[in-house]
């Protein structure tokens, strides 16, 4: 179990880095969701169903959502 | 009584999203019935509690209600009141004013860590949709960012104080012992979190834009929110943690009133400039609340409420001017009343006798003495000499200049509001029981941990 | 530079934070019987003295069953519901606030008349697939916070996934708008109705967002009094909250 | 363990709101801020071997150690559902402030003086 929270815990780590250097910005938010959906997989871990869903439900999929309609608004909202 | 000062705005904000013409007359009707309700208990004496959903104190949420957050409230719910007798600064921003006026009632009345965290955050988001009237976006969005963050430090420091001892209850939180290196922990985080509100150093970057971008923005964020949120500082600091942090706390506000005094004094924007001045006034307050005792405390909140009535004036009449005219020289030339009063509310702000400010500034200075401190009262004097400059300045050039031809017509609220409130100040050098006697009961209600703990605790009772 | 003095800034951080790490229980250690929430787990709040638990006097509760009995102050199987809508429903009452303001604020600061065009045709799969799914999607949210109460889940999980039903309708039709008028009478009335059970609690319990209703038995569909409501109101309005900024956002201004 | 994790990751987030010139990627920083300390907060309440803290046919009494600590659960829920209100108003704030400025990175953006 340990090992495998470390792995999930290092993916988190090398998308929130990704996310916050990557040139364009859609990247970036692909990259935010993701590290949204391996948190998933610790909140499970940590016997936290209820948060899992919510997390799920708002943190990886709404909250992509709402960006990536925004990103689309701005045009690409001017690339790095 | 006391959920209805929550549950009225509340409700109202709900009602009023379905009819949308309704908001500006329901916003009036919030803040008379909370001024209503607030008069009908004065000040309670004691410390009585509501209990949410029946679950008792360290369980449960409570409200608290006593001097302390009664004061607090009535000078909360003042300001949202004078704001909804102006119904064009209203404008479409009914609804998000009264839900900021829930959370600001809230804010001040919770007894627990985590429910002061939710009502933090939906003044954030209310003050940010304030302020992003006129296009103010690009400022809106820096406080935005750096509220999210003060909010997840808020966070962080609540859930450090329940691992330390088990319950978010703050009367709890007093009483358990907390071990000292846990104890700095809290603290450190707390004064991060609520830097961002009370406008502490590092963290008062969104202020100058912020106030200076409209004319809604400052008057209800500079008055209101800022002292429920420099309440929540002497509630935390004073009662909750026995004033252990305040070494940190003064050295920050010392460096806040400096820089804030002198970034003042540069600025050439009208509300800008007296942004800068606010900041530089929490400060004071801040180093005043981090000296903990309750004449201390109690100064600091008589000092802050001069310094709110004076704001509100001062940005009222900014606010008039800076949309009404592209040049402001000589612009009081037109606007008598406007100007005399703008000029009495600068005057307390610097604290000449005859005004409310000079009554606040010497009993500070006083206090301080008997507590053989010179540097604050040193810094405080260089302050006062940077304020006389720009007020001087400003005043000079909004009365004196050469006019030019722009012409608005007279706000006779406004007007009218700006005037009454000088005179209060006037009223207040002559008989600063007026509000002195409120804000002493604040700071011993504030600094009487026991006090809090037994009411909070032993009296469990529901009802109104 | 700017870069060094972002590292020193944060790196500073991280050691503050490590520092403070040493001040709190370590990672699977935290003792339950220590906190207020065990009695959240055991449902006996109500006869613990409060003076006494908070002068050190534990009053550890003792192993009992729960599942399937009646007579508990709070009937629901999922103690994280019965605290979020129950013990601290105030601050779920804030939470749906902080939604809402949200929501409003979006409104103010886009003020948009008219809806987005993604300017491309939406494909086959998805234009006939939406037909299909939606209704399955809007009864699964649908059951996700009637069931709040038993399992995961609840009023906010539900409510998004009603929300991103609209979401899906926005991306496969072009013409679709939602209708505003539905969707903010649905939130406002459902938010008012939160305050009302607040105050129905406050008129016949002496306390606001008393639990008024008979608890029921713990695990069953019917139980744990005016939780299962008030997270269908909740679930109704984070829905139509969350639908209405995904509306909002697809809106622009004239010109 | 997870502690170090999320302090890492809040050490990131700070880092990328320092460094980076393009707002969005500000609002991309406060969320994982935001999840960070979502995370910290639910492993102050893990107990080893717990379970959810569901009562279920299987599960049907209580006992100390036996359930995780519900309260942070609670807690994190409510502080993501304000995460998404925020991040909510701060796309929204962007939107109109590429509009009136016609770009969101401070570098480029038009008319923001002082």
């Amino acid at each position: 179990m340990s090992a495998l929270i470390w792995l999930a815990g290092g993916i988190m780590i090398a998308a929130a880095i990704f996310a916050v250097e990557a040139r364009k910005i859609l990247d970036a938010v692909i990259a935010m969701s993701a590290l949204s959906l391996v948190s998933v997989f610790l909140f499970i871990a940590m016997r936290a169903p209820d948060v899992a869903i919510t997390e799920a439900s708002v943190g990886a999929g709404l909250v992509t959502a709402v960006l990536l309609v925004t990103l689309f608004r701005m045009r690409g909202g001017d690339d790095k | 009584m006391i959920s209805l000062l929550i549950a009225i705005p509340l409700l109202l904000a709900f009602v009023s999203v379905m009819w949308k013409r309704l908001a500006k007359p329901l916003f009036f009707l919030a803040a008379v019935t909370n001024m209503t309700v607030l008069l009908a208990s004065w000040f309670p004496n004691s410390v009585e509690i509501h209990v949410m959903g029946s679950w008792k104190p360290p369980f449960g949420i409570n409200l608290v209600f006593d001097n302390a957050s009664f004061y607090a409230a009535l000078v909360v719910n003042f300001f949202f009141f004078l704001v909804s007798l102006m119904p064009n600064l209203v404008e479409s921003y009914g609804v998000s004013l009264m839900l900021l006026m829930a959370a600001a009632n809230g804010f001040v009345l919770t007894g627990d860590l985590f429910n002061s965290f939710v009502f933090m955050e939906i003044m954030t988001i209310t003050a940010v949709t304030v302020a992003s009237r006129r296009e103010n976006f690009y400022n809106a969005f820096k406080y935005l960012i750096l509220g999210g963050i003060a909010g997840s430090i808020y966070l962080l420091a609540t859930i450090f104080a329940y691992t330390a001892t088990g319950s978010l209850n703050m009367a709890h939180v007093s009483m358990a012992t907390i071990s000292a290196s846990s104890l700095v922990a809290i603290t450190t985080l707390y004064a991060i979190g609520l830097g961002v509100e009370a406008k502490l150093f590092p963290l008062n970057g969104w202020v100058s834009g912020v106030y200076g971008g409209n004319d809604l923005a400052p008057v209800i964020l500079g008055t209101s929110v800022s002292f429920a949120a420099l309440y929540m500082v002497g509630r935390l600091f004073g009662t909750v943690f026995h004033g252990s942090g305040a070494g940190v706390l003064y050295t920050l506000a010392l460096i806040t009133i400096i820089i804030g005094e002198v970034a003042a004094l540069r600025q050439q924007n009208l509300l800008k400039a007296f942004a800068y001045s606010s900041v530089a006034q929490a400060g004071v307050v801040v180093a005043m609340i981090s000296k903990g005792t309750s004449r201390a405390m109690g100064l600091a909140y008589f000092h802050l409420t001069n310094d709110a009535v004076a704001k509100f004036v001062i940005f009222l009449v900014a606010g008039f001017l800076v949309y009404n005219y592209k040049n402001l020289n000589g612009v009081f030339k037109k606007h008598k009343v406007l100007g005399a009063s703008f000029s009495m509310a600068t005057f307390s702000l610097v604290g000449f006798p005859l005004f409310a400010g000079f009554q606040s500034k010497l009993r500070i200075i006083m206090e301080l003495f008997s507590m053989k401190d010179y540097l604050f009262p040193a810094v405080m004097l260089l302050a006062t000499l940077i304020e006389v400059g720009y007020v001087v300045r400003w005043n000079v050039k909004l009365w004196f200049e050469e006019e030019t031809d722009e012409k608005a017509d007279n706000p006779i609220v406004a007007g009218t509001l700006a005037l009454i409130l000088s005179l209060l100040l006037v009223a207040v050098f002559i008989k600063p029981e007026i509000f002195l006697g409120g804000a002493m009961k604040m700071g011993n209600a504030l600094a009487d941990t026991k006090d809090y703990i037994h009411g909070v605790l032993s009296v469990v009772k529901g009802g109104m | 530079m700017r870069r060094f003095y972002a590292i020193l800034v944060a790196a500073g951080l991280v050691y503050m934070l490590f520092m403070f790490l040493g001040t709190i229980v370590p990672y699977g250690k935290a003792d339950v019987a220590d906190r207020v929430s065990a009695h959240f787990l055991a449902k006996d709040v109500n006869s613990i003295s409060p003076t006494k638990w908070v002068e050190g006097d534990k009053q550890v509760p003792h192993s009992e069953r729960v599942y399937g009995r009646k007579g508990f102050e709070d009937g629901s199987a999922n103690v994280v519901t019965s605290i979020v809508v129950n013990y601290r429903s105030f601050d779920t009452l804030g939470e749906v606030t902080v939604l809402f303001a949200s929501a409003v604020g979006v409104g103010l600061i886009l003020g948009g008349t008219r809806r987005m065009k993604y300017g491309r045709k939406p494909n086959f799969i998805l234009r006939v697939s939406t037909g299909i799914l939606l209704p399955l999607i809007i009864l699964f949210g649908i059951y996700i916070f009637v069931h709040g109460h038993l399992t995961p889940g609840g009023g906010f999980p539900g409510g998004t996934i009603i929300a991103a039903a609209v979401l899906l309708l926005y991306l496969s039709n072009e013409e679709f708008s939602l209708n505003m008028i539905v969707s903010k009478s649905l939130e406002g009335s459902m938010g008012s109705l939160y305050v009302i059970f607040g105050l129905i609690g406050l008129a016949a319990g002496g306390a606001f967002l008393f639990n008024f209703l008979p608890n029921g038995v713990v695990g069953s569909l019917f139980s744990a009094g005016v939780v299962p409501l008030v997270y269908m109101t909740i679930g109704l309005k984070v829905g139509s909250e969350l639908s209405g900024v995904v509306a909002e956002i697809h809106e622009e201004r004239e010109g | 363990m997870v502690y170090i994790i999320s302090i890492i990751l809040v050490g990131i987030g700070v880092y990328g709101l320092m460094t980076q010139k393009n707002l969005f990627k500000h609002l991309i920083s406060l969320s994982i801020i935001d999840t960070a300390v979502n995370i910290f907060i639910v492993a102050t309440g893990y107990v080893n071997g717990g379970k959810a803290p569901i009562y279920t046919k299987n599960f049907p009494s209580f006992a100390i150690g036996r359930f995780v600590d519900p309260l942070p659960q609670a807690l994190v829920l409510t502080a993501i559902v304000i995460g998404v209100g925020t991040l909510a108003v701060g796309a929204s704030l962007l939107v109109r402030v590429k509009e009136k400025h016609s770009s969101i990175d401070v570098e480029n953006m038009k008319g923001v003086g002082e």
